[in-house]
């Protein structure tokens, strides 16, 4: 044991560099779930880029002759209440549930991450008048609060994610603050303030490294919980709004005739709960890998 | 005075209607209605329950003072006769005797009275229908203990028809003081039924009122009301036994009969209406309304849409009710190519766009994307402006939000009520389409309701408006109701206004 | 005693968080379109009606005016009356309550139920087929929309083999076996989710409380392994799990509204929604309320069980 | 000689890893006999403290599992006994004692309920009698006021105070034999001192046999009746107390001893670290594990035929496994010698 503890005088000790991004992707590809559900996500991806190739027929032409037709060689998954192909709807669906979860996203980090860098960083009143509010939006549960937003900002499909963007900003705000927090109290901050280097330098350098790990893994996240509001409010008839269709509409759409033909209703919403599954494990999949990283980093 | 026999002898045979003998009902179980509609309050004169929807309810607990038979012609309810002078400004009525309220009170002419003044004292707090209805009115008097005279402002044979809905409803005169309105009234009628709980916009808990003048013969024993806004719930209900009559949706049909219940499907004066703006320059043009009437295939939205309780038709009356004219059918055949070449010479030769105020329930949004497609092709491009429940009413009031609105008819007891508030310029805030309507109108009203003159310009007041397109009917709406065969019954389609009286409705011996 | 004192503070200090709830959810009424006084006055009234609707419902005061008397009223226990029902919000509210509490109580015990078995056999075998399933299926069900499996569920339990009722809510004091029944459907939707979120946590603290050296202690004790896991391991295992525990209660007071309207339950989270479209402002403050001072309530027990499962932390 | 109380034979532990199952205990084996003391020393990752967890089925859990040899016990063989079974023995009749005061003790219950908990699983006793038995414990580990100290928790103790609540943990059923791992590394000095005197105290009143594992020869010195030492997962000697610190017959033996900073004190020289560091267990190398770092090391004899443990001469007890044990014997008494 004694040789082990103090190492024989000369040398000194070994200076652990921060581990290179590409032990990063290496650790995240021998997650098989994350890598299988990053490729379910990609396809995905470029189903909805490559839209109007893949889909079989024009999504928006409805024929009011056969509506609610079961599976068909026609209708690969049927057609809907109006007589169009599910299908083809579905595939398009894709782009705007996507896009319309990164908005979401996207609004969240746009509030939660400065808020919560300077609650975390400043520290002092800012932080408490910041927490206190950010404790009042907490005590509302998040799908009251979007409805409200949504109800009186008027049904769109814009208004519904801006609404859960809000939802989602203390989540990301208590995330940033935590990391900001944990990363504030260490010792090469405390040197570097030392050294005369200003706050902003400080964060950049600093900070902001340390918290998009965490904060990766909490937008991979979001942007699946953010299908899945949509999903709630376009039941309740807040989100996508017609002729648009994302899946949570189609979801909606056909869940009434789930009893005469079930096909649609299974289809958006295995649709929306695989998508929402990949961007869990994705989560995961990248915190076991920084999380193994910033561990061996230190 | 003449008038006054003929309605006496009808009034005898809808009592003593052929009903299967008393034995074949249950009379000890409960009527448990799960409907589409709810009741704010118990007060008929609030304004949210002064649309037809919501007369349900109401007509079982406060009766009316005029009934109206399936033809959509008055008939005596509380009132036992009325007539009128030569030059219509003076209606007499004499009021049916021994009915008692629920709290024993008697219903004479001095309760009629003190209803009748309560309403006119509410002024326009008051619902539409009401305020209609007390705006006509001059003065009132008693004479004697069962006859009031009502003086009239302007000739009008309309109060037969006003009567029989939320104004003619009698309210027990010992719960009505200056204050009681809305929440605070206490809701006891002479109808059927007598409250005994209710929770707003839930559930109206009701029972027999055995003392109720038009006998209880083979009625149950109590009524429930209760409001459901999703209609997959209100069928799983009836399917799972917590109801014994649901109203569903037409899509529902195929799912109801396949369970392997009775689908009964009431046609009524109700239809689904599209109303233009006409200050707009795009839909105020008679050709664009013209084109879009071409453009829209209504036998395949009624076949889609209207699970086969709908069918496809351009004028604001079901096919039993006599203003229905057939000829009227063949003016706006689907025809594309008509409604292009209308677009074209209405100016617009490479199309039209045009706004539409939808309202956001998933019915409203299937009718208007399978629409918004149809007008598509002929090129006439819709935008929705999804709006809710508190917005809906922009479309008529500043700032009058949307070129195009689609809206759920109801239907009046009066068809001129129906061409005065949809056509007429008295509701219509940007004047009728063509001024020959409001002359009819005009004319309508010096007339008597029997009066064959005024079915005359009934007639020809629908085909003006259908010509003008001063309202661009889709299809027919009616009451589709689910319930466990033979469990059910006396379920007459109350033609006249938009809902169905569930007062006579009955329960078979075998259901519970 | 100190836990008594402890509760009084956290309490008091709930009274501002309230104000501020209440001023955000006035804030948000007041900035945006949609008008109650419309609304109230009916669909074809006049002009003249919705403006003397706006003065009956004191909409025409300033902002702060407004908030002010609302405040001073909720103060003396009185949140005011609905615009468009008439009746006063407390009692609305109240009706609803137990179904919204019932609904939230059902679901989170079936959670418990399923989550803290299969958490705990999860985590002591550890790379077993039970461990991946158990990963798999609780992704999977935080995945899946809830209202998505409660359509699966109505329409297979209680439609095709028609066991439990489809819709409908009875009052426990009604019939007790009545509300039972109609409450389980309803419940196991909510349930699954807060199962499948609470599971991957049980798992998750199981795994690194089984970790640590007092658990090789219990071994050593020769303890038997059930009161290793249940007694030794569970008690310390319990505040991860209690806070996520405490997080789903708070997501359901909101989250029923869906399956409240699949079920035909008139919950607190309905009357909400119906609040927001109507804008009926005293409703959804009363709401607002409402629900802010039960998760406050939640997040208050949650941080006393904090206690109970640590002692280092009941005495600081 | 009377049957030993607990008798390791040729005991082999695996432990999973990236590359494949790595054997870190190999063919130990050694006996304790009852009224004795023992003790195993070696640095870490040598295996000692693997060895008796094995030995009592503690490494299960850990994903640990024992490929080979045997463990009797005052007659039992442990090897292969079910988990109830070993439940019975465990606590019962062998005590342990864990090297981690701070966090072997559960947070969450008081000290006397886990005292309590012992006797209550092994003598039924009732929950009044156990809660007595737990205090008279506490007192006879010389904690103050036992009564009232038995009501609070472990986070209210010291280091030291938790160890001897350990400690009254491990000998609340009167085992037969105590397996103290490490119970000292982690305290410092002086506390140490007192712990180790309470076990020799414990030890005389009960006669229990106490099998220490440690790295401290000072420890040894200090208790043990007789020592085992293992280097690289392998018995290296065994041998009496005294005949080990006179006559050291392993190199890795010598070396421990001449690191002793009392031992090079007496005779005023500096303490001599062994040069190098022990190997991964998946990379022994050739012959005699120590080879690498043995300044004796002899091509050929050392490095490529596996060396056995052998009597340091015939009908002797003690064993050595060194391929030049005979010709070192004198060298190494000199190295140590005073």
């Amino acid at each position: 044991m004694s040789a082990a503890i103090f190492p024989a005088p000369g040398t000194a000790a070994p200076a652990v560099p921060l581990p290179p991004p590409s032990s990063f992707f290496k650790r995240f590809c021998r997650n098989r779930t994350a890598m299988i559900s990053a490729i379910i996500l990609l396809l995905i991806v470029l189903t909805a880029i490559f839209a109007p190739y893949l889909a079989p027929h024009d999504p928006a032409r409805s024929s009011l002759r056969n509506i609610l037709k079961p599976p068909s060689a026609m209708y690969l998954l049927g057609s809907d209440d109006l007589g169009r192909d599910v299908l083809s709807r579905l595939i398009f669906a894709s782009r705007l549930s996507l896009v319309a979860s990164v908005q979401a996203v996207a609004i969240a980090l746009a509030l939660g991450l400065p808020l919560g860098l300077i609650s975390g960083y400043a520290g002092g009143w800012a932080d408490t008048v910041i927490m206190r509010c950010n404790d009042a939006l907490m005590s509302f549960p998040a799908l009251i609060l979007a409805v409200v937003i949504v109800g009186l900002l008027g049904p769109s499909l814009t208004n519904a994610m801006t609404a859960i963007g809000l939802v989602y900003a203390p989540r990301i705000m208590r995330v940033v603050r935590g990391s900001t927090l944990s990363v504030r109290e260490e010792v090469y901050i405390r040197a570097a303030r030392a050294l005369g280097c200003g706050d902003a330098r400080i964060i950049a350098y600093h900070v902001l490294p340390n918290v998009t790990g965490p904060l990766v893994v909490q937008a991979t996240v979001l942007m699946g919980q953010a299908l899945l509001a949509e999903a709630g409010l376009s039941f309740l008839g807040l989100g996508t709004q017609p002729p648009q269709a994302s899946w949570g509409a189609m979801l909606g759409t056909a869940f009434p005739y789930m009893a005469q033909s079930p096909v649609p209703t299974i289809a958006s919403g295995l649709v929306i709960s695989v998508t929402v599954l990949c961007f869990n494990l994705i989560g995961d999949g990248i915190r076991d890998s920084v999380g193994r990283m910033r561990r061996s980093g230190d | 005075m003449k008038f006054c026999l003929v309605t006496a002898i009808v009034g005898v045979l809808l009592l003593g209607s052929p009903a299967r003998a008393a034995g074949e009902y249950n009379t000890n179980a409960t009527l448990i209605y799960y409907d589409a509609v709810s009741n704010q309050t118990l007060d008929p004169q609030e304004p949210q329950n002064n649309s037809s929807f919501a007369q349900g309810t109401l007509m079982a607990i406060y009766d009316a003072l005029v009934f109206l038979n399936e033809a959509g012609d008055p008939q005596p309810g509380l009132a036992m006769s009325w007539d009128y002078n030569e030059d219509l400004t003076v209606f007499t009525m004499r009021i049916r005797p021994g009915v008692t309220f629920h709290d024993g009170t008697a219903l004479d002419a001095a309760a009629v009275l003190k209803n009748l003044e309560r309403s006119v004292s509410l002024g326009n707090r008051a619902g539409a229908a009401t305020v209609e209805t007390m705006s006509q009115i001059a003065a009132m008097e008693l004479i004697g203990s069962d006859t009031i005279r009502i003086r009239l402002k302007s000739p009008s044979g309309q109060m037969p028809y006003l009567l029989g809905g939320q104004a003619g409803m009698m309210i027990s005169p010992a719960t009505l003081n200056e204050s009681t309105f809305g929440v605070t009234i206490k809701p006891v009628g002479a109808g059927p039924y007598k409250v005994r709980s209710f929770e707003s916009n839930v559930r109206t808990v009701t029972t027999r009122n055995d003392a109720y003048w038009g006998g209880i013969e083979g009625r149950p024993a109590g009524f429930e009301h209760h409001f459901v806004p999703e209609a997959r719930a209100r069928l799983n209900a009836v399917r799972s036994g917590q109801a014994n009559l649901a109203l569903i949706e037409p899509r529902q049909i195929g799912e109801a009969r396949a369970a392997g219940f009775a689908v009964q499907i009431n046609e009524k004066n109700s239809s689904w209406e599209l109303h233009a703006n006409f200050t707009r320059d795009t839909v105020g043009k008679l050709k664009v309304r013209q084109a879009i009437m071409h453009a829209i295939d209504r036998p395949a939205l009624a076949d889609a849409l209207g699970g086969g309780a709908s069918r496809a038709t351009v004028q604001l009356f079901a096919r039993s009710s006599p203003v229905y004219q057939e000829d009227l059918e063949r003016l706006y055949p689907f025809d594309q190519a008509r409604a292009r070449a209308l677009l074209a010479e209405a100016g617009y030769p490479n199309g039209v766009d045009v706004s539409w105020l939808l309202l956001n329930t998933n019915e409203y949004k299937q009718m208007g994307e399978a629409i918004q497609a149809m007008l598509g092709e002929v090129g006439i491009r819709v935008k929705f402006d999804v709006v809710d429940v508190s917005q809906y009413t922009a479309f008529r009031r500043p700032p009058q939000r949307g070129d195009l609105l689609m809206v759920r008819w109801g239907g009046r007891p009066d068809p001129l009520q129906t061409f005065q508030e949809s056509s007429g310029s008295t509701a219509v805030p940007w004047g009728a389409a063509a001024p020959e309507i409001d002359q009819l109108i005009d004319q309508a009203r010096a007339l008597v309701p029997g009066d064959p003159k005024r079915l005359a310009v009934m007639h020809r007041l629908a085909r003006v408006t259908t010509e003008h397109v001063s309202h661009m009917t889709l299809m027919t709406r009616s009451a589709v109701y689910a319930y466990k065969p033979g469990c059910v019954s006396n379920l007459p389609p109350y033609l006249a206004t938009g809902n169905d009286r569930i007062n006579d409705t009955k329960i078979g011996a075998t259901c519970k | 005693m100190n836990t008594f004192r402890y509760i009084t503070r956290r309490i008091i200090s709930t009274v501002p968080m309230l104000v501020l709830v209440g001023l955000i959810t006035f804030l948000l009424i007041h900035i945006t379109p949609g008008d109650p006084a419309a609304v109230v006055a009916g669909e074809n009234a006049s002009l003249q009606a919705i403006e003397e609707a706006r003065h009956r419902l004191g909409l025409d005061q300033p902002f702060l005016i407004q908030f002010w008397h609302w405040l001073w009223a909720v103060l003396h226990g009185d949140l005011g009356t609905s615009f468009t029902s008439g009746k006063p919000v407390t009692e609305l509210i109240f009706d609803r309550l137990p179904i919204t509490l019932s609904l939230t109580a059902g679901a989170t015990l079936i959670g418990l139920l399923i989550a803290v078995p299969l958490g705990v056999f999860a985590a002591t075998k550890r790379g077993s087929w039970l461990d991946r399933i158990t990963i798999f299926g609780t992704s999977l069900g935080i995945a899946a929309p809830e209202f998505f499996i409660g359509l699966l569920l109505v329409l297979v339990v209680a439609l095709e083999w028609g066991w439990l009722p489809a819709t409908g809510y009875v009052p426990f004091a009604e019939d007790p076996v009545e509300w039972l029944a109609r409450l389980t459907l309803p419940s196991v939707t909510l349930g699954l989710g807060v199962a499948a979120e609470l599971a991957r946590q049980v798992r998750g603290s199981m795994i690194d409380v089984l970790s640590r050296d007092y658990i090789q202690t219990a071994r050593a004790k020769g303890l038997s392994t059930l009161s290793i896991i249940v007694k030794h391991g569970l008690k310390n295992a319990a505040i991860p799990v209690v806070t996520v525990l405490g997080l789903q209660v708070r997501r359901l007071l909101g989250g029923t509204v869906i399956v409240e309207q699949i079920f035909a339950m008139n919950g607190v989270g309905s009357l909400a929604v119906r609040a927001v479209f109507l804008r009926d402002l005293p409703v959804l403050l009363g709401v607002a309320l409402t629900t802010a001072v039960v998760v406050l309530l939640v997040n208050l027990l949650v941080d006393m069980s904090y206690g109970y499962f640590d002692p280092k932390v009941r005495s600081a | 000689m009377a049957e030993p109380l607990l008798e390791l034979r040729d005991l082999t532990v695996q432990f999973p890893s990236p590359n494949g199952w790595l054997t870190v205990v190999d063919k130990v084996s050694f006996s304790v006999g009852r009224n004795d003391i023992v003790c195993v020393v070696g640095e870490s990752g040598s295996g000692k403290s693997v060895t008796m967890q094995a030995a009592v089925g503690l490494v299960q859990p850990k994903g640990g599992r024992v490929t080979g040899g045997s463990v009797r016990f005052d007659g039992k063989e442990l090897v292969g006994m079910s988990n109830r079974d070993l439940n019975r023995v465990r606590g019962d009749e062998i005590g342990f004692i864990f090297q981690e005061p701070m966090s072997s003790l559960n947070p969450a219950y008081t000290v006397g309920e886990q005292i309590a908990e012992v006797v209550r699983r092994h003598r039924g006793a009732s929950r009044a009698d156990a809660w007595k038995r737990a205090v008279e414990m506490l007192d006879r580990v010389h904690i103050a006021s036992a009564a009232s100290r038995a009501r609070e928790y472990p986070h209210q103790f010291s280091g030291g105070m938790r160890q001897r609540v350990m400690i009254a943990m491990a000998v609340a059923c009167d085992p037969k034999l105590l397996i103290a791992d490490e119970p000292s590394t982690a305290l410092d000095v002086t506390i140490q001192a007192r712990i180790l005197e309470l076990l020799r105290e414990l030890q005389r009143e009960s006669g229990m046999s106490v099998l220490f594992i440690t790295h401290d020869l000072g420890v040894v010195a200090d208790i043990a009746r007789r020592v085992v030492v293992m280097y690289g997962a392998q018995v290296v000697e065994s041998a009496s107390a005294d005949e080990l610190f006179a006559r050291p017959r392993h190199p890795y033996t010598a070396g421990l001893l001449a690191a002793m900073p009392q031992v090079a004190l007496e005779r005023g020289q500096d303490p001599v670290a062994i040069p190098g560091t022990v190997a991964q267990a998946h990379a022994w190398p050739g012959g005699c594990r120590f080879n690498p770092r043995c300044v004796y090391r002899q091509e050929g004899a050392c490095t490529t035929v596996p060396v056995p443990l052998e009597p340091v001469a015939p009908g002797q007890d003690a064993l050595v496994r060194c391929a030049l044990a005979a010709s070192l014997s004198d060298t190494l008494r000199e190295a140590v010698a005073a």
